[in-house]
C-alpha cells in the first residue's frame, strides 16, 4: 500500500472523503435523503466487497450471495418481533447463523466448479428465498417492519441518522481493511492460488478446500452484517432483498468497480447506484442503455473502474 | 539394491474399453534416477497420474517410504515428499515468481489459517523461495509476473516449486517438452546436480538426455511395464527395440 | 485534481436531487409523492392510476384551497425496497405534504413507517393489508380502495345467493392472495373442498391445478389473479374445457385494464367490486366520460380509487384554508369523506377504510361492441372490514 | 387414476417445452463454451413475433413459421454482433455481458410492444378438448405441444447423430480444435448453431405464449428452470437435457398436484397448507442441490467437458 500520487489513488481518496462529508452536506442543504441514500450505498458496498473476497479473490462466482443480506436481515426482524431488541444478541446471533448457513452451502456447493458453482448457490440462494416466502408468522413475502431498531444499551444510538451512517461507514472501512490483511495474508495466498490454479495448489500440497471453504464462511458472514445495517436502516426486511437478481446486482457492483481490487466494490456500488440515478432520470426506458452498458464493460473494460483508473488490464 | 522410495504394484486402470495401465509394477530405488519412456499414448500421463492421486487407480497399490498411499488425496502425498512438475506449464500466472515459489514453501510450513500477517513480509516463507530459484537458475527473476516469461524460464520455475516443497521424491514430467537445444542442455546439468540429492522419477521424450542422466530406465508400452534396467540394458533389449520401431529407428539414435 | 473535485460535488448535488433548492418553497404549492408501479409487466396499472390522478386535478384546475399542486411520481418497480427508498426520497428531499398511490401490499407496508414517522398523510389508492386495517392503524392513514378481506366476502355472499354448495379455492401464494381465500371462505356457507396457492408470480401455468379442480368437481371455482396473471389464468381456464363445467368467480381478476385481453374468455364470468365504470352518480360520469375521451378506454378500478385521492385531498386543504400545518382539521376533514366520490356516498370506519357498498359486475359488450364491465347487483350494502376491531384508534 | 394420467401430460408438455429452451442453452454452452442468460430474451422475442405475425396475418401456422424465422435471424444478428465477441472469455463475463442484454431486450420489447403484453390467439381447432383415453379430455393444444416437441427432439437427435453437422457439433463439443483442424468455418457453424438455439427458444416461446400470452420478462424465471435442467442433465448434453427436462417438469407438476395431499399424511392440515406451496416452489432446487452433491458434474457429463 504505497500511497503514490496515481489517478487511481486520487479518485479513492477523494470519494472516502466525500463519504465522510455526507452528513455535513445534508446537515447544510437540511436534505437528510442523501444521508439515507449514502447509508444504502455503504451498506451494499460491504455487502459488494464481501462478495469480492470470494468472487475477485477466491474465483468463487456466488450467484446467491444476497441471501445472506436477508439472513441478516431476517435474524434481526424475527428477533426485534419477538421482543429481543438487544443488539447483544441481535447481531452475533446474525452473524452466527450467517456463517452456519454459508458453512452448510459452502460444504456443499464446493465440490462443483465454474458453471456448476454458479448454478448451486443460485440454486440455494432460490431456496432461501423461497423460505422467506413462506414465513407466514414474519410477513411472509409482505416482508416484516421493524419497529425498533437494535439495541445498545445507551452506548449506540442506532436511530440518530448521523450516528448510524459513521458506524456503516466504520464498517465499510473496517471490512475492506480486514479484506486487505486477508487477502495479503498467508490464507489469502492460499485463497489467491486456488483461484489461480485450483490443482497445482493441490499438487504443491494444499488441501484448499478448507481455505476456500472458510473464505466462503468469512464472506457469507461479513455479508450477513450488511444484512443487518440493512434491516436496521430500512427498518424493514422482506424476501425481495434475497431473489437472485439482487445477487446479480451484487456481481455487477463488483465487477463495474473492478474483481479484485480493494476499493472496486465500493466504486462499484457507488457507479451502479449513480447510474440508476441518472439513467432513469434521462429516460424510463434507461434500461435500454445500462444493458449495453454492461456488455461495453465486460467487452472493453474487463478491471472494472478500478482497472480503467489503474490503467493496467486485469486477468 | 538399496530400498526402494516409490513402489508400485500391479496398478491398473481402465477408461471405458481402453486400458491405461496394466499391472504396472516399478521399484524407485533411494538416491537413484529412475526414468520412464515408451512411445505416445503408452499410458505415462496416466501412470503419473495416479501416483500424485490425481486419478485412482482401478486396482494396485503404491507405496511411499513403505507407506500405502493408495487412497492418499493429492495435497497429502505432497506433505509426505512427493514433488511434482506439470508436462504442460502449470504455474499462477497472475502472480509473480517470488510468489509462485513461496506458496510451494508455504504449503509445507504448517498449516494456511493465519489471517493477518502480510504472507509476503514473512522471512520464514521468501527465503527458502529465494533458494529454491537461486537452485534452478532463476534468482534474479523474483519480481517478474509469471505470464510475461517465456516458455523455457516456465519449466525452470516448475521445478523450483517443486523443490521447495523440500520433497525426498521428485516426478517430473517431461520437463525439457517444448524447449530449444541450449535450454535442454542447461536442465541436463542442473537434472544432474539435482540427482545429487534427490531421488528422481523422470517421465521424458527426450532420449539423449533420458540416457544421459537415468541410473534405470523402465519401459512402458500399451500400459505395461515391458522392461526395466540399466541404459546399457535397455538400449539392446529386443523388446523395447522392437516397440520402438514404429516410432524412431532405435533407441539409441541422436535425437 | 480541480475537475475531480467538481465532479465529486456534481455527483452530490445529483443524489440530492431537486429538493435541496426548493426546501423552503414549501407553503406556495401543495406537494404530492405519488409512488406506484410504472415499469415491467405491471406498468399499466400505475399508468391508469396516473391518467386518472392526472384527470382528478385538471377537473379541479390543479388548485387546491388556491394553492397550485405540484405533484412528484415515483416508480417502485414492484419492489418493497425500492418503494420505500423512493418513499424516502419524497419525503426527506422533495419535502412532500401528501404521499399518495401503492398498488401492492408488500410495498406499501415497506413504505409504511418513515411516512408516519414524519407524520405525513399516507393516502392508499389499492393496498389494503389487514394489517393497516387492524391493530397497525394510524390516524395519518387514509383508504380510497377497500380493505384485502372485503371483496372476497362480498363474492362469498353471492355464492351463497347462487345456492353454491361446493367450492375450489384458487390464488397465488402472497398475503393479498391468501387473504383472499381466507376472505371467501369466511362468508360462504357450503364446504370448501379444495385449495391450492401458486407460486407467485413465478407460476403462470396452471394445469396441474385446473386438473385437480376438474377431479374434485366442485360446484364452483373462485380465483384471484391480479393483473397479467388474470389475462393467463382465464385463457387455461377455457383451453381446459372447465368454462361450461365449472362456474368462476372472481375478484380482482378481470378489470377494464385485463378485459380487452381476455376478451371473450370473460364473458359471463362474475366479479365483485365497489366501483364499476357504469355507476351511475355525476362525478363517476365525468369521470369516465372524461377519461374515454382523453385515454381511448375504460378507467379501470385502480384509476377510480386514485381520482378519489384527488378529491379526498382537495377536500381536507380546502378545509384548512390552503394551512398544510392545520393537520388536525385537515383529518377531521377527511374522516367526513366530504366530497364526491365516484363509488357514491361512502363513511370511513374508525380504521380509516371506506364503509361501502359491494357490487356484482358482470362483463357484457358495449354499444361499440366494446367489452366493458357493468353493475348487475348491489351484493352488500354499507361493508365494513372485520379488522377495524383490532383497530384502537377512536374519533 | 385419470387424474394422474392427465398430471402426466401436463408434466411431460412442461418438460418438453423446457428441452426445447434448454436445447438451445446447453448446444451454445457445449460448442462455443457460453453461458447465455439472454436465450431467455430469445424466447420472448419468439413470443412476440409469433404474436404480431399471426395477428397480421391472420393465419396461425404462416404467423408461427415467420416468427420462427425471424427469431432465428434475431439469433444470428446477436451472434455476430455480440456473442460472438465473448467466445474464450470468462464464464463470469458472459454472465454479466448477456445479464446486460437481458435488460436491453426488455426495455427494447417495452418500446416497441408496449408494457401490455400481448396475446397469441388459436385457432379454433387448437382451441378444444379431445378424449385421450374414455372419459379423459385433455388439451389438444397441449398435446399438441407434445406432439410438435417430440418431433423436435427426435430431429435434433437425428441432426446430431446422423449428419456431417451434428458430427461437428459432437466434435465441438468435445474439442474445440479438431474442427479447425477439419478446415470448417468455425464462424459460420457457431453462427449457425446460436440462431438455431435462438430458433428452438423462440418455438418454445411462441407454444406458451398460446397458454400464458406474451409478456415481458416471461423468458427469465424459465430461464433459470433451463439451466437447471442443462446442469442437472450435463452440460452440453442433448440427452442429458432432454431426460433432465422431462424430469424436472414431471417434479414441478406432481410436486404442485400431490405435495399438499402427501404432507397431509405427515402433517396437520393446516401446516400441510403452508408448506406444501413453499416446498413445491424449492422442490426443483433442492433436487438440483442434491444432483450436484452427489455428482459435480451433472448426470450426463459430455465427454471433454470439464
Amino acid at each position: 500500500m504505497m500511497p503514490a500520487l496515481s489517478l487511481r489513488n486520487i479518485v479513492v481518496a477523494l470519494l472516502l472523503l466525500m463519504l465522510l462529508l455526507v452528513p455535513v452536506y445534508a446537515l447544510v442543504v437540511g436534505n437528510n435523503f442523501v444521508l439515507s441514500l449514502f447509508t444504502r450505498i455503504v451498506i451494499l458496498a460491504i455487502a459488494a466487497t464481501s462478495l469480492n473476497l470470494i468472487m475477485g479473490y477466491g474465483g468463487m462466482v456466488s450467484f446467491g450471495h444476497a441471501a445472506y443480506l436477508g439472513i441478516g436481515g431476517y435474524m434481526v426482524g424475527i428477533l426485534a418481533y419477538e421482543g429481543i431488541l438487544s443488539g447483544f444478541v441481535q447481531w452475533p446471533l446474525a452473524l452466527l447463523v450467517s456463517a452456519l448457513i454459508a458453512f452448510v452451502i459452502g460444504l456443499l456447493s464446493l465440490r462443483t466448479r465454474g458453471v456448476y458453482f454458479i448454478m448451486i448457490t443460485l440454486a440455494f440462494g432460490q431456496m432461501i428465498y423461497y423460505v422467506g416466502v413462506s414465513l407466514n408468522r414474519y410477513g411472509a413475502d409482505d416482508g416484516l417492519t421493524i419497529y425498533r431498531r437494535s439495541n445498545f444499551a445507551g452506548l449506540l444510538n442506532l436511530s440518530n441518522k448521523t450516528v448510524f451512517y459513521y458506524f456503516c461507514l466504520l464498517l465499510l472501512l473496517a471490512t475492506i481493511y480486514l479484506t486487505w490483511r486477508l487477502v495479503n495474508s498467508r490464507f489469502g495466498m492460499a485463497i489467491r492460488g486456488a483461484r489461480s490454479n485450483d490443482r497445482r495448489m493441490h499438487a504443491i500440497g494444499f488441501p484448499t478446500f478448507r481455505y476456500r471453504l472458510t473464505c466462503f464462511v468469512i464472506a457469507g458472514t461479513i455479508c450477513g452484517l450488511a444484512g443487518v445495517l440493512l434491516a436496521n436502516h430500512t427498518d424493514f426486511i422482506s424476501p425481495a432483498v434475497m431473489h437472485w437478481t439482487r445477487s446479480g446486482d451484487l456481481i455487477v457492483m463488483v465487477v463495474l468497480g473492478g474483481m479484485g481490487s480493494l476499493f472496486g466494490p465500493l466504486i462499484g456500488t457507488v457507479a451502479f447506484l449513480a447510474l440508476e440515478e441518472v439513467l432513469s432520470g434521462i429516460t424510463e426506458y434507461w434500461q435500454i442503455i445500462f444493458g449495453p452498458m454492461l456488455l461495453a464493460i465486460v467487452l472493453f473494460a474487463r478491471g472494472g473502474i478500478d482497472g480503467l483508473l489503474a490503467g493496467i488490464r486485469r486477468g | 539394491m538399496a530400498d526402494a522410495l516409490l513402489r508400485v504394484a500391479e496398478l491398473t486402470k481402465r477408461f471405458g474399453g481402453v486400458i491405461a495401465s496394466e499391472g504396472v509394477a516399478l521399484d524407485v530405488a533411494d538416491g537413484e534416477l529412475h526414468a520412464i519412456i515408451g512411445p505416445n499414448g503408452a499410458g505415462k500421463t496416466t501412470l503419473i497420474g495416479q501416483l500424485t492421486g490425481e486419478i485412482a487407480p482401478d486396482s494396485g497399490r503404491i507405496y511411499f517410504a513403505g507407506q500405502d498411499i493408495t487412497a492418499l488425496p493429492t495435497h497429502q502425498r505432497s506433505a509426505i515428499g512427493m514433488a511434482r512438475s506439470f508436462q504442460i506449464t502449470s504455474l499462477f500466472l497472475d502472480m509473480t515468481v517470488l510468489d509462485n515459489v513461496a506458496l510451494a514453501v508455504q504449503a509445507h510450513a504448517g498449516h494456511s489459517f493465519r489471517f493477518w500477517t502480510p504472507a509476503r513480509s514473512e522471512r520464514a516463507l521468501r527465503a527458502p523461495a529465494q533458494a529454491a530459484l537461486a537452485r534452478v537458475g532463476a534468482a534474479d527473476r523474483g519480481n517478474v509476473v509469471v505470464a510475461d516469461l517465456s516458455h523455457g524460464e516456465h519449466r525452470q520455475i516448475e521445478i523450483a516449486m517443486a523443490l521447495a516443497t523440500r520433497p525426498r521424491l521428485l516426478l517430473l514430467d517431461e520437463p525439457m517438452a517444448g524447449m530449444g537445444p541450449e535450454e535442454s542442455a542447461r536442465l541436463v546439468n542442473l537434472l544432474r546436480e539435482l540427482k545429487k540429492e534427490y531421488t528422481i522419477l523422470l517421465i521424458e521424450h527426450d532420449m539423449e538426455a533420458v540416457f544421459a542422466l537415468a541410473d534405470r530406465i523402465s519401459v512402458l508400452v500399451y500400459g505395461r511395464v515391458i522392461a526395466t534396467g540399466t541404459p546399457a540394458a535397455i538400449r539392446v533389449n529386443p523388446e523395447v527395440i522392437q516397440a520402438y520401431l514404429g516410432e524412431q529407428q532405435a533407441v539409441t539414435g541422436h535425437g | 485534481m480541480r475537475k475531480t473535485l467538481v465532479a465529486a460535488s456534481a455527483l452530490l448535488a445529483l443524489a440530492a436531487g431537486p429538493g435541496a433548492t426548493s426546501a423552503l418553497a414549501q407553503q406556495k404549492s401543495v406537494k404530492i409523492g405519488f409512488v406506484s408501479t410504472f415499469s415491467g409487466p405491471t406498468a399499466v396499472i400505475g399508468n391508469d392510476m396516473r391518467n386518472s390522478f392526472d384527470l382528478a386535478l385538471d377537473h379541479i384546475g390543479r388548485k387546491m384551497g388556491g394553492l397550485p399542486v405540484e405533484v412528484i411520481y415515483e416508480d417502485d418497480q414492484q419492489k418493497p425496497e425500492v418503494g420505500l427508498q423512493k418513499t424516502q426520497k419524497l419525503i426527506e428531499s422533495d419535502k412532500v405534504d401528501f404521499v399518495v398511490g401503492y398498488i401492492w401490499s408488500n410495498v406499501l407496508l415497506a413504505s409504511l413507517k418513515p411516512v408516519l414517522d414524519s407524520k405525513i398523510f399516507l393516502i392508499s389508492s389499492n393496498a389494503g393489508p389487514s394489517q393497516i386495517a387492524g391493530e397497525l392503524c394510524n390516524e395519518n392513514f387514509f383508504s380510497t380502495s377497500w380493505q384485502n378481506d372485503q371483496t372476497p366476502q362480498a363474492i362469498g355472499h353471492y355464492m351463497n345467493q347462487k345456492g353454491v354448495k361446493t367450492v375450489y379455492l384458487l390464488g397465488p401464494n402472497y398475503a393479498a392472495g391468501k387473504d383472499m381465500l381466507a376472505g371467501v371462505a369466511s362468508t360462504f356457507k357450503g364446504k370448501v373442498i379444495g385449495q391450492d396457492l401458486t407460486k407467485w408470480p413465478d407460476q403462470l401455468d396452471f394445469s396441474a391445478e385446473l386438473t385437480k379442480v376438474k377431479a374434485a368437481k366442485p360446484d364452483a371455482l373462485f380465483v384471484f389473479y391480479p393483473g397479467a396473471a388474470g389475462v393467463q389464468f382465464l385463457n387455461q381456464y377455457v383451453q381446459s374445457g372447465l368454462k361450461g363445467q365449472v362456474p368462476l368467480y372472481t375478484a380482482f381478476t378481470i378489470d377494464s385494464l385485463s378485459l380487452p385481453r381476455q376478451g371473450e374468455n370473460a364473458l359471463g364470468i362474475p366479479g365483485a367490486q365497489h366501483w364499476v365504470n357504469d355507476l351511475p352518480n355525476a362525478a363517476n360520469k365525468k369521470y369516465v366520460a372524461d377519461f374515454k375521451a382523453k385515454h381511448k378506454a375504460y378507467p379501470s378500478f385502480y384509476g377510480a380509487q386514485s381520482y378519489d385521492a384527488v378529491g379526498l385531498i382537495n377536500s381536507a386543504v380546502v378545509a384548512a384554508k390552503g394551512d398544510l400545518t392545520k393537520k388536525d382539521v385537515m383529518r377531521a376533514e377527511m374522516r367526513k369523506a366530504n366530497y364526491q366520490s365516484v363509488r357514491g356516498p361512502y363513511k370511513y370506519g374508525n380504521n380509516h377504510f371506506p364503509i361501502q357498498n359491494f357490487y356484482l359486475q358482470d362483463v357484457v359488450k358495449d354499444a361499440d361492441g366494446k367489452l366493458t364491465l357493468k353493475t348487475v347487483a348491489t351484493i352488500i350494502k354499507d361493508s365494513q372490514d372485520e379488522h377495524a376491531k383490532k383497530c384502537k384508534m377512536k374519533w | 387414476m385419470l387424474l394422474f394420467v392427465e398430471q402426466f401430460l401436463n408434466g411431460l408438455q412442461f418438460g418438453l417445452l423446457l428441452f426445447l429452451l434448454a436445447a438451445g442453452l446447453t448446444l451454445v454452452f457445449g460448442i462455443m463454451d457460453l453461458v447465455n442468460l439472454a436465450h431467455g430474451s430469445l424466447y420472448m422475442v419468439g413470443a412476440y413475433f409469433a404474436a404480431t405475425f399471426t395477428a397480421w396475418t391472420g393465419h396461425f401456422v404462416g404467423g408461427v413459421l415467420l416468427a420462427l424465422v425471424a427469431t432465428l435471424l434475431v439469433g444470428m444478428a446477436v451472434e455476430v454482433i455480440a456473442m460472438r465477441r465473448l467466445y474464450g472469455r470468462d464464464h463470469l463475463d458472459h454472465v454479466l455481458a448477456t445479464f446486460g442484454l437481458i435488460l436491453f431486450f426488455n426495455e427494447l420489447v417495452r418500446l416497441i410492444w408496449g408494457p401490455a403484453g400481448m396475446n397469441l390467439t388459436l385457432p379454433p381447432w387448437l382451441n378444444t378438448a379431445v378424449e385421450i383415453l374414455p372419459g379423459v379430455y385433455y388439451s389438444m393444444y397441449r398435446l399438441s405441444i407434445i406432439v410438435v416437441a417430440l418431433a423436435v427432439a427426435t430431429g435434433l437427435y437425428l441432426i446430431v447423430m446422423r449428419t456431417r453437422i451434428g458430427m461437428l457439433i459432437r466434435a465441438g463439443a468435445s474439442n474445440r480444435e479438431m474442427i479447425s483442424a477439419l478446415g470448417i468455418n468455425i464462424k459460420l457453424l457457431y453462427t449457425f448453431v446460436f440462431g438455431v438455439g435462438a430458433a428452438l427458444a423462440g418455438l418454445a416461446g411462441l407454444m406458451q405464449a398460446a397458454i400464458l400470452t406474451a409478456q415481458i420478462g416471461m423468458g427469465e424465471n424459465i430461464l433459470i428452470l433451463a439451466f437447471v435442467v442443462i446442469i442437472i442433465g450435463g452440460i452440453g448434453s442433448i440427452r442429458g437435457a432432454f431426460i433432465a427436462a422431462i424430469f424436472v417438469g414431471l417434479i414441478d407438476t406432481v410436486g404442485r398436484a400431490f405435495l399438499p395431499d402427501i404432507l397431509k399424511l405427515a402433517l396437520s392440515p393446516a401446516a400441510a397448507a403452508t408448506a406444501a406451496p413453499a416446498l413445491s416452489s424449492m422442490l426443483i432446487y433442492l433436487v438440483m442441490a442434491i444432483i450436484l452433491v452427489v455428482r459435480p458434474a451433472g448426470l450426463f457429463p459430455a465427454p471433454g467437458s470439464r
